[in-house]
């Protein structure tokens, strides 16, 4: 079952594993297309329904993109 | 290496998602491959929901989430407070279930995807799963 | 809306990561943005890491991470049982810092980040950060 990374949940669904990279990038690209058409920044449930990643993954996508742990990693970088 | 962190949780089906990425990234300082990363979330998804959907069907309870590193293994308690299970072994047969509208392959993927699991329950009182898990990669440098 | 969730942790700098997706994950429950997220996530990063540099210098301790949401509103207090702080009222402006290779900016951050921020401590009983957030639109909305 492993093998074939497919996972038959619960609820029905059926999830594939996604690279964080790749939500991550399409993420980003349809943060920026709603601004542009809404002129406002979309909410990550607005995001979530319209990308079709879950909440907890968008969450760790971007956590895996950039992860300084306190301001000074990044000040001392 | 050793570390140790603990999730209190309300049974909603909401917060599943919550559950799964805290193991994860637990899970992560661990040499984990991704794929044996979306395991142990699968595993979590099912022991958290078996706990909001059969632990409490009626009323909202607490679903406590124990995990642990130790050396190189990954232990994952969950527990909730609920109705329990009458007969612990019926229900660890594959597609036994007692929701019609259920698979009963929950309990099944926990034991395909971990390497160590076990069920513990008392009617009345709650269900606890326990779940182990090295890195592949781990167990083939020590052989 | 109502939501709860308790995270305890060990005072690792290791663990920071887990409180930030966990507490990002919890408050993605309600509208924010990925901006507001983030903001969010550095105001948790810079409450534990205090509690770790400051709150346990010497030895390991454990750390209480308390998310609530009630309505539109995320609260999220973070509890340590170290060494305390002998004059919160000095410690609140800016650029004070008791360690030399640091800025003394995280409570400020924090501060700016949240729409409320309380410290509250005791000297040898331990630190908690109150903090709460709601989402700009809501606010806009009501207005
Ligand atoms: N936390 C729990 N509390 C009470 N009963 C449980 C719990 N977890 C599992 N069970 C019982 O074990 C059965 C099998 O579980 P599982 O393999 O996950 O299949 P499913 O959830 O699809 O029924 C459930 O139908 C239920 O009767
Ligand atoms: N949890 C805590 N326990 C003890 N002292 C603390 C704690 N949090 C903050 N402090 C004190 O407040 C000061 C200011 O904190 P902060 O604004 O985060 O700056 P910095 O961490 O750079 O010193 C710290 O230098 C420390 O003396
Ligand atoms: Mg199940
Ligand atoms: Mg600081």
């Amino acid at each position: 079952i492993g093998e074939i990374r497919l996972h038959i949940r619960d609820d029905g669904i059926i999830k594939v594993s996604r690279s964080l990279k790749k939500i991550a990038n399409d993420v980003r690209k349809k943060e920026e297309e709603l601004k542009k058409k809404n002129n406002c920044s979309p909410s990550i449930l607005e995001l979530s329904k319209k990308t079709g990643y879950s909440k907890e993954e968008i969450v760790q996508a971007l956590e895996a993109n950039k992860a300084p742990t306190s301001i000074y990693e990044t000040v001392y970088e | 290496m050793r570390n140790q962190a603990h999730l209190k949780l309300l049974s909603k089906s909401s917060n599943v998602g919550l559950a799964r990425v805290a193991v994860a990234t637990f899970a992560s300082e661990l040499d984990f491959t991704l794929n044996e990363l979306e395991e142990i979330k699968v595993a979590v998804s099912e022991a958290v929901t078996n706990c909001i959907i059969h632990g409490y069907p009626m009323k909202e309870g607490t679903i406590d989430i124990e995990m642990e590193i130790t050396g190189d293994k990954l232990t994952v308690i969950v527990t909730d407070y609920g109705v329990g299970i009458e007969d612990v072994e019926a229900v660890l047969r594959p597609s036994f279930t007692t929701k019609d509208e259920h698979m009963g392959l929950g309990l099944a993927f926990i034991d395909s995807f971990m390497d160590d699991f076990k069920l513990e329950s008392e009617l009345n009182k709650g269900t606890r799963v326990i779940m182990v898990k090295v890195p592949e990669r781990y167990k083939q440098v020590k052989k």
